[in-house]
């Protein structure tokens, strides 16, 4: 493992965007941030900006009006870069699988790495999952 | 400088949740704000009628995760109103309990945002330690962190046991404890947070009688209005005074938070002393029929929702007016203006939320 | 002191400096964390951000700005160059602010708002702190009746006691340049803000690790400004104590407050630091300093 | 549901403008898709929250267009928005359209919504508080509270005097209705509203600044207690030439001849009695007025009759006349003025109010062995102030209550009091219960002296020709002017109201001191200085519940004691029971600084919110 990949591995900057959840999830992102959690312990900040960011969280299902933020972003992002779904609702759709405005799960727009289901995830699910999503940043470029 | 407009949002880190500000600047001064909202409707209400009516309880929950029991109580209020169901007083106190538990972690999370956008970051994080002791119990009773989902039509479906009240108690006091040691002291004291808040965000009272602005956003600027005061649920039981500041401005509005939660506090603790033993649940049986509304205080202000049955499984029509949607054209009146590194905080002065507002 | 031992420390800074910067920022996430009650990245944590961003895709607004990022660095490592080789400070010091002029033309040429407005604080901040810092080298000029920073090593004597108010009012300067709050407004080393890392939001990737590296440099070269009111023969190893006991002051006033405006930190500091330096040049030719 | 309104298009824009002007909230609208139609139902909040809710509902074809309320109510504008967009309603004329992108549409006129604010926070609006209201003087209690909390006691003093002139001497002797008002009272103990005065007075200088120009009339006040004394003030400061005359050789009145120096120090009152001077006042003692005429035609343009009640009453039992029996006001008197007053070691007061227990501490210092108070009712219906009345008992003090006099004489040489026991009976006028006498109930008690202290009356002499009211020998004076029969003259103060307190004398003075000055062809107006003091811009309650521990050293005369003065309410420190008595030094310390801030801090704060 070279150095490059090993501070991959330890160094993921996130972006959060939600794109219709409930909230739920969101402040369980951010509650990962606060000491109990602390997820900087990982090295891993939230950062607020797609093209320093090289994890995009996601929260909520897609729809109609927000896809084309959420694409924006995505391509704002440079490689390496690995996408999480947090919640239920943005994996699949979930409780607002009808929901008239409602496009699906996430994976409808843009290709996602990790699903973490839950409703609402919980932090330690979320951290879990961006440690997962790292696997692929340690396998670019090989 | 010339003017430049700042889209503020949708995707933005003060702002945990997509709404788009675009801020007409003149300098650093504000000088229009254009809110553009819509980035995460879902037509809640329209599911609301694909739905069975008992099933909403689980979506309308999830209109808002912070205050997830309110939406849900709300909605049962409304439904148990058409059904006739009387709901037994045991749930009712529970109903209480929970409210505030929802009330308590959502002050505190705004008052963990506000420092985080002032970037005052160790006060954030210390807010946002005494919050987990607030999650903690919501886990312990309820088994869940933050959607407690525990309120459906015609009562609750946990009870707490008296152990378990005791030990609620005893965590609320600890918690209380830790807000008096760490968190008053800054909020109250420290010169740089006033320097931030005070003056900043001005509105007046009349201003927030024109605009319609409900919950801690129209208390702090001294109007008295506390749907709590029309006792539903046991809160007649339980009593209640609002919390009222006159200032008007992002402190006075912090101020009426951070009382709140000393005040739900207590609130809880009563509610729970006061529980009387019996039935949590009651059947129901027959289908909503005819019209009613339901209204309750949620963390940011008044919930209304209007329905109307047709005697079938489905309903006809489910309407949400939820506070921030009544608190976003103050914005219009608080920010122009202000400086630009103002804006954050102002703006999460109101306590936006737009998962409610947007549905 | 032979040329030769002088090039060879000026190569020593060059390699070092970054290194002991890096290290700093890494102890100063941790120890911010600690204050905050958390546990906090590994001490390594900058130097994998800036190696993970050597890997990452390139991508530039446009090149204008690659063009400014680089002078940038380049004009910062030449200021360190002309300390370690002990030259005139005002030198140093001009240096460093043509630097930092680069830096926010660099921001500024670039067409996003964010970019825009974090340029415009980044001049404001300019603004704020450059005349202290250019204010604090009179002093030491007055006493040792030259701008070599040479002369400072052979005077023999420590300048603390008699400059200690234009030292407070250059650890104003520090906490500025450490981007930590109240002074935080160009580019906030806490992500939650009104800009969005402003001054740095176009630079992506790469250029963004450069950028960093600059920091470090003008962090290194500020805490060495300070540890030079304190080098004599003996004792010097005193300077190192003084430059990382300032550095440390910065992080405790970094929590506990929040951030301010930029008008406010234009009237604190020019108040406040050119009144400092002003009573310290008045105390020495009054002679009782 | 209840409280709908169904209406026409037509008539929908009267029923709103209905709701408006009877200053409903606009709470939302719903609106429901009928096939063909729309039903638009907007809910509006009455102005008594929490009441139901009133519903107007309109029915409209689809191809209809309904116009906006937002003209009335900005706040829907945002809601017709949404109607608009989700069910593709027409509705006309929004003020605001955040489809469209614009702030305002062309049509709405421009609004206040779109100005900014001005960026300054301002000062709540105070609002009425029941200590303040309880306050005969109207003296703003909350504020000096809080000023002596936040250590500013220079500004207390001044914020006191803005509405009252004599801090020293209330801050010792008021009655406090501030304190039995004090919300806080209900959950804790009252705020120490008079310690805090006195505390400012003692803690704090102030110099009389602002004064109204000469208007050369001339003004003659007759008596020099407290009512004489703050109209002479007031009329001072508003440019009238003051004098008063008092018919015994020093001047103050009750305040000097009623209460005792313990509680109220010659020195104190001669300070303030001086700053009454200092302002051009005029006084000559040892002169008594006989007439008003001479008066007026001295040259006085008007007079204030404040002659107090100095008459004491009389038991109305059999003996009374015996020389060993002393009226309280007479014997008070005399001590104040240094006669010795000879009493022997056996004392009976009889009354239960202030100057009965003054009288028996009075004799006690005096050096009587034996002090006994004869009351005919329980502790409870006492009128004399229970603080007063506890300090009595602890220095020794006999209370016998349920008893009265019935007869006086002398036997064995010495005076023997032939009393009766009393029981309490239904209540009378005062609401008070009746004592009644319980038949055969009766006993002996042989005393050296006794003092009758059952009240004292107004004596007017007849020769001022003014009305005197029929009960209780009071002057009669019209309630706002406090003008008397005569034209010219005003009376105010005891000798209107019988024997009340000084604060009420003060306030009664400060009211007749204007209704002079208007007479004279002033506006008025009472100068009153302008305090610069930051107000407080927001109400920082949950301070209260800090549960902080604050310990204050209190040192007393020699050595110290720590009070911990946390929620607490401060307790005075006095004098040790065994320096008070033979002697007439103050027997209230004052409070420490610690302690003074302290309980400024405790206030709630009712003037900013109720």
């Amino acid at each position: 493992m070279g150095i490059l990949s090993t501070s991959r591995m330890k160094s993921p900057w996130l972006l959060h965007f939600d794109c219709g959840s409930c909230n739920g999830c969101d402040i369980e992102i951010l509650a990962a941030l606060t000491p109990l959690y602390d997820i900087e312990r990982f090295g891993i900040v939230n950062m607020g900006n797609p093209k320093h960011a090289d994890v995009l969280l996601v929260t909520g299902p897609a729809n109609h009006r927000n896809y084309r933020v959420l694409r924006n972003l995505y391509q704002q992002m440079r490689d390496p870069k690995g996408v999480i779904v947090v919640g239920t609702c943005g994996c699949t759709g979930g409780v607002f699988h009808n929901c008239p405005n409602v496009l699906g799960g996430i994976d409808k727009v843009i290709p996602v790495d990790v699903y973490v289901p839950g409703c609402a995830a919980r932090p330690e699910a979320i951290i879990d999952a961006v440690v997962l999503a790292l696997g692929k940043l340690k396998a670019y470029g090989k | 400088m010339a003017r430049t407009v700042i889209p503020f949002g949708p995707q933005h880190p003060v702002l945990p949740e997509p709404i788009q500000l675009k801020l007409e600047l003149e300098d650093e001064t504000v000088v229009g704000v254009m809110p553009i909202i819509g980035y995460i409707h879902r037509g809640i209400e329209k599911a609301a009628e694909l739905n069975d009516f008992r099933q909403n309880v689980f979506i309308c929950e999830r209109i808002c995760g912070i205050c997830s029991f309110i939406h849900a109580l709300t909605y049962c209020e409304g439904a148990e109103a058409m059904t006739s169901v009387e709901v037994p007083p045991r749930a009712r106190f529970l109903r209480v309990f929970w409210s505030e538990l929802s009330r308590t972690h959502s002050h505190l999370l705004w008052l963990g945002l506000l420092a985080d956008s002032m970037g005052f970051e160790s006060l954030f994080m210390q807010i946002w330690r005494a919050r987990e002791m607030i999650l903690d119990i919501s886990e312990m009773t309820a088994g869940h962190r933050i959607i407690q989902s525990t309120c459906i039509i015609g009562g609750v479906r946990r009870d707490i046991d008296k152990e378990m009240a005791k030990e609620v108690d005893k965590r609320l006091l600890a918690f209380k404890e830790m807000l008096d040691s760490t968190i008053a002291p800054v909020l109250l004291r420290d010169p740089t947070i006033k320097r931030r808040a005070v003056g900043k965000g001005m509105l007046s009272k009349e201003q927030a009688e024109l605009l319609g602005a409900v919950g801690p956003t129209s208390r702090g600027s001294g109007v008295a209005i506390d749907i709590r005061q029309t006792g539903y649920a046991a809160y007649k039981e339980v009593g209640f005074e609002p919390v009222v500041e006159t200032a008007g401005d992002s402190y006075a509005r912090t101020l009426v938070r951070a009382r709140e939660v000393y005040q739900c506090v207590e609130l809880m603790r009563k509610a729970l002393s006061m529980m009387p033993e019996g039935e949590i649940l009651v059947r129901v049986d027959g289908y909503p029929e005819g019209e009613a509304m339901s209204r309750t205080e949620q963390p940011r202000g008044e919930l209304i929702y209007y329905f109307r049955g047709n005697g079938t499984n489905n309903l006809e029509r489910l309407k949400i007016r939820t506070p921030t949607f009544a608190n976003i054209p103050t914005l219009l009146v608080m920010l122009p203006g202000c400086e630009m590194a103002d804006v954050p905080v102002i703006t999460l002065s109101i306590d936006p939320c737009i998962a409610c507002t947007e549905r | 002191m032979s040329t030769g031992w002088l090039i060879g420390s000026a190569v020593i800074a060059v390699i070092v400096a970054p290194l002991i910067g890096g290290l700093l920022r890494g102890i100063d996430r941790k120890l911010t964390a600690h204050m905050q009650g958390r546990i906090g990245p590994p001490i390594m944590q900058p130097f994998y951000d800036v190696i993970k961003l050597f890997g990452k895709e390139r991508c530039v607004a446009g090149k204008a700005q690659l063009v400014f990022g680089y002078a940038y660095l380049t004009l910062i490592v030449t200021a360190v160059v002309f300390f370690a080789l002990r030259q005139d400070l005002l030198v140093v010091l001009f240096i460093l602010f043509l630097g930092c002029i680069f830096l926010a033309i660099g921001a500024l040429s670039v067409k996003s708002p964010y970019s825009q407005l974090g340029g415009h604080r980044e001049l404001l901040q300019f603004l704020a702190y450059e005349p202290i810092l250019l204010l604090a080298v009179v002093p030491i000029a007055l006493k040792l009746q030259s701008f070599r920073i040479a002369t400072i090593f052979e005077s023999g004597q420590p300048l603390l006691p008699h400059l200690w108010l234009s030292f407070i009012a250059l650890l104003i300067v520090l906490a500025i340049v450490m981007r930590k709050s109240p002074f935080d407004i160009s580019s906030s080393e806490h992500a939650h803000q009104e800009l969005v890392r402003g001054l740095v939001t176009e630079y992506a990737g790469p250029y963004l690790a450069l950028i960093e590296i600059a920091h470090w440099y003008e962090m290194v070269l500020l805490l060495s400004i300070l540890g030079l009111f304190w080098v004599v023969g003996s004792l010097w190893w005193l300077s190192i104590i003084i430059a990382l006991g300032s550095w440390f002051i910065i992080l405790i006033v970094d929590n506990i407050s929040a951030r301010l405006t930029w008008s406010w930190m234009l009237r604190f500091t020019w108040v406040a630091g050119i009144s400092l330096i002003g009573s310290n040049i008045l105390f020495i030719n009054l002679g009782w300093m | 549901m209840e409280n709908e309104i169904l209406v026409e298009k037509a008539d929908f824009i009267p029923a709103v403008q209905k709701m408006l002007a009877e200053k409903a909230r606009f709470g939302t609208t719903s609106c429901v898709d009928l096939g063909d139609k729309f039903e638009l139902i907007y809910h509006f909040e009455p102005q008594e929250s929490p009441e139901p809710l009133t519903h107007i509902r309109v029915k409209i074809a689809k191809e209809e267009t309904l116009p906006s309320i937002s003209s009335m109510y900005l706040c829907a504008a945002l809601i017709e928005n949404e109607i608009q967009e989700n069910f593709n309603v027409q509705i006309s004329g929004i003020a605001l359209d955040y489809q469209k992108r614009f702030l305002r549409s062309k049509e709405s006129p421009e609004s206040a919504l779109l100005k900014p604010v001005p960026y300054a926070p301002k000062p709540p609006a105070r609002l009425p508080v029941r200590c303040g209201e309880a306050c005969p003087a109207g003296i703003d209690i909350p504020r000096y509270v809080r000023l002596i909390g936040e250590g500013k006691f220079a500004e207390s003093l001044a914020t006191i005097k803005q509405s009252m002139p004599f801090p020293g001497i209330l801050g010792r002797v008021c009655f406090a209705p501030c304190e039995d008002n004090c919300r806080q009272a209900k959950q804790e103990e009252p705020i120490a509203i008079r310690m805090l005065k006195r505390f400012a007075y003692d803690h704090a200088s102030y110099g009389e600044k602002a004064t109204a120009k000469q208007t050369g009339k001339r003004v003659a006040i007759i008596g020099s207690g407290p009512a004489g004394l703050a109209a002479a003030y007031y009329l001072a400061k508003m440019g009238h030439g003051v004098t008063i005359f008092e018919s015994l050789p020093q001047a103050g009145g009750m305040m000097r001849v009623g209460i005792p120096s313990y509680r109220l120090p010659r020195k104190i009152l001669d300070d303030e009695i001086n700053m009454v001077k200092n302002l051009g006042v005029e006084i000559k003692t040892n002169t008594k007025v006989e007439s008003l005429d001479t008066l007026f035609k001295d040259g006085y343009q008007a007079v204030l009759v404040a002659t107090g009640a100095h008459q004491g009453m009389k038991l109305g039992v059999e003996g009374e006349e015996h020389p060993k029996v002393m009226e309280c006001i007479d014997f008070l008197r005399d001590v104040a003025f240094g006669k010795m007053v000879k009493l022997g070691d056996r004392v009976m007061v009889i009354g239960g109010g202030n100057a009965a227990i003054d009288s028996a501490r009075t004799a006690l210092r005096l050096g009587s062995k034996e002090v006994t108070i004869l009351y005919r009712r329980t502790r409870a219906e006492m009128p004399a102030d229970a603080e007063e009345v506890e300090e009595a008992i602890k220095e020794g003090v006999k209370i016998e209550f349920l008893a009265a006099p019935k007869k006086i004489f002398s036997e064995n040489g010495a005076v023997t009091l032939e009393n009766i026991r009393m029981k309490l009976g239904a209540p009378d006028a005062s609401g008070r219960p009746r004592p009644e006498p319980i038949e055969g109930s009766e006993f002996k008690v042989g005393v050296d002296s006794i003092i009758a202290a059952i009240g004292q009356t107004p004596a007017v002499p007849e020769q001022f020709n003014i009305e005197i009211g029929r009960f209780g020998n009071v002057i009669v004076a019209e309630g706002d002017t406090f003008a008397t029969s005569k034209e010219g003259s005003f009376a105010a103060g005891d000798a209107v109201t019988g024997p009340a307190s000084v604060v009420e004398a003060v306030g009664a003075a400060k009211k007749a001191a204007i209704s002079i000055d208007k007479y004279l062809g002033g506006k008025g107006v009472l100068p009153v200085e302008e305090i610069k003091v930051k107000e407080p811009t927001s109400r920082h309650t949950f301070l209260e519940r800090w549960q902080e521990k604050r310990e204050v050293e209190v040192s007393i005369v020699d050595g110290s004691v720590t009070v911990s003065v946390e929620k607490k309410r401060a307790e005075m420190p006095c004098l040790p029971l065994e320096e008070r008595l033979g002697k007439f030094d103050e027997v209230e310390l004052g409070l420490t600084e610690e302690m003074a801030i302290a309980e400024g801090q405790r206030c709630w704060r009712c003037d900013l919110e109720q």
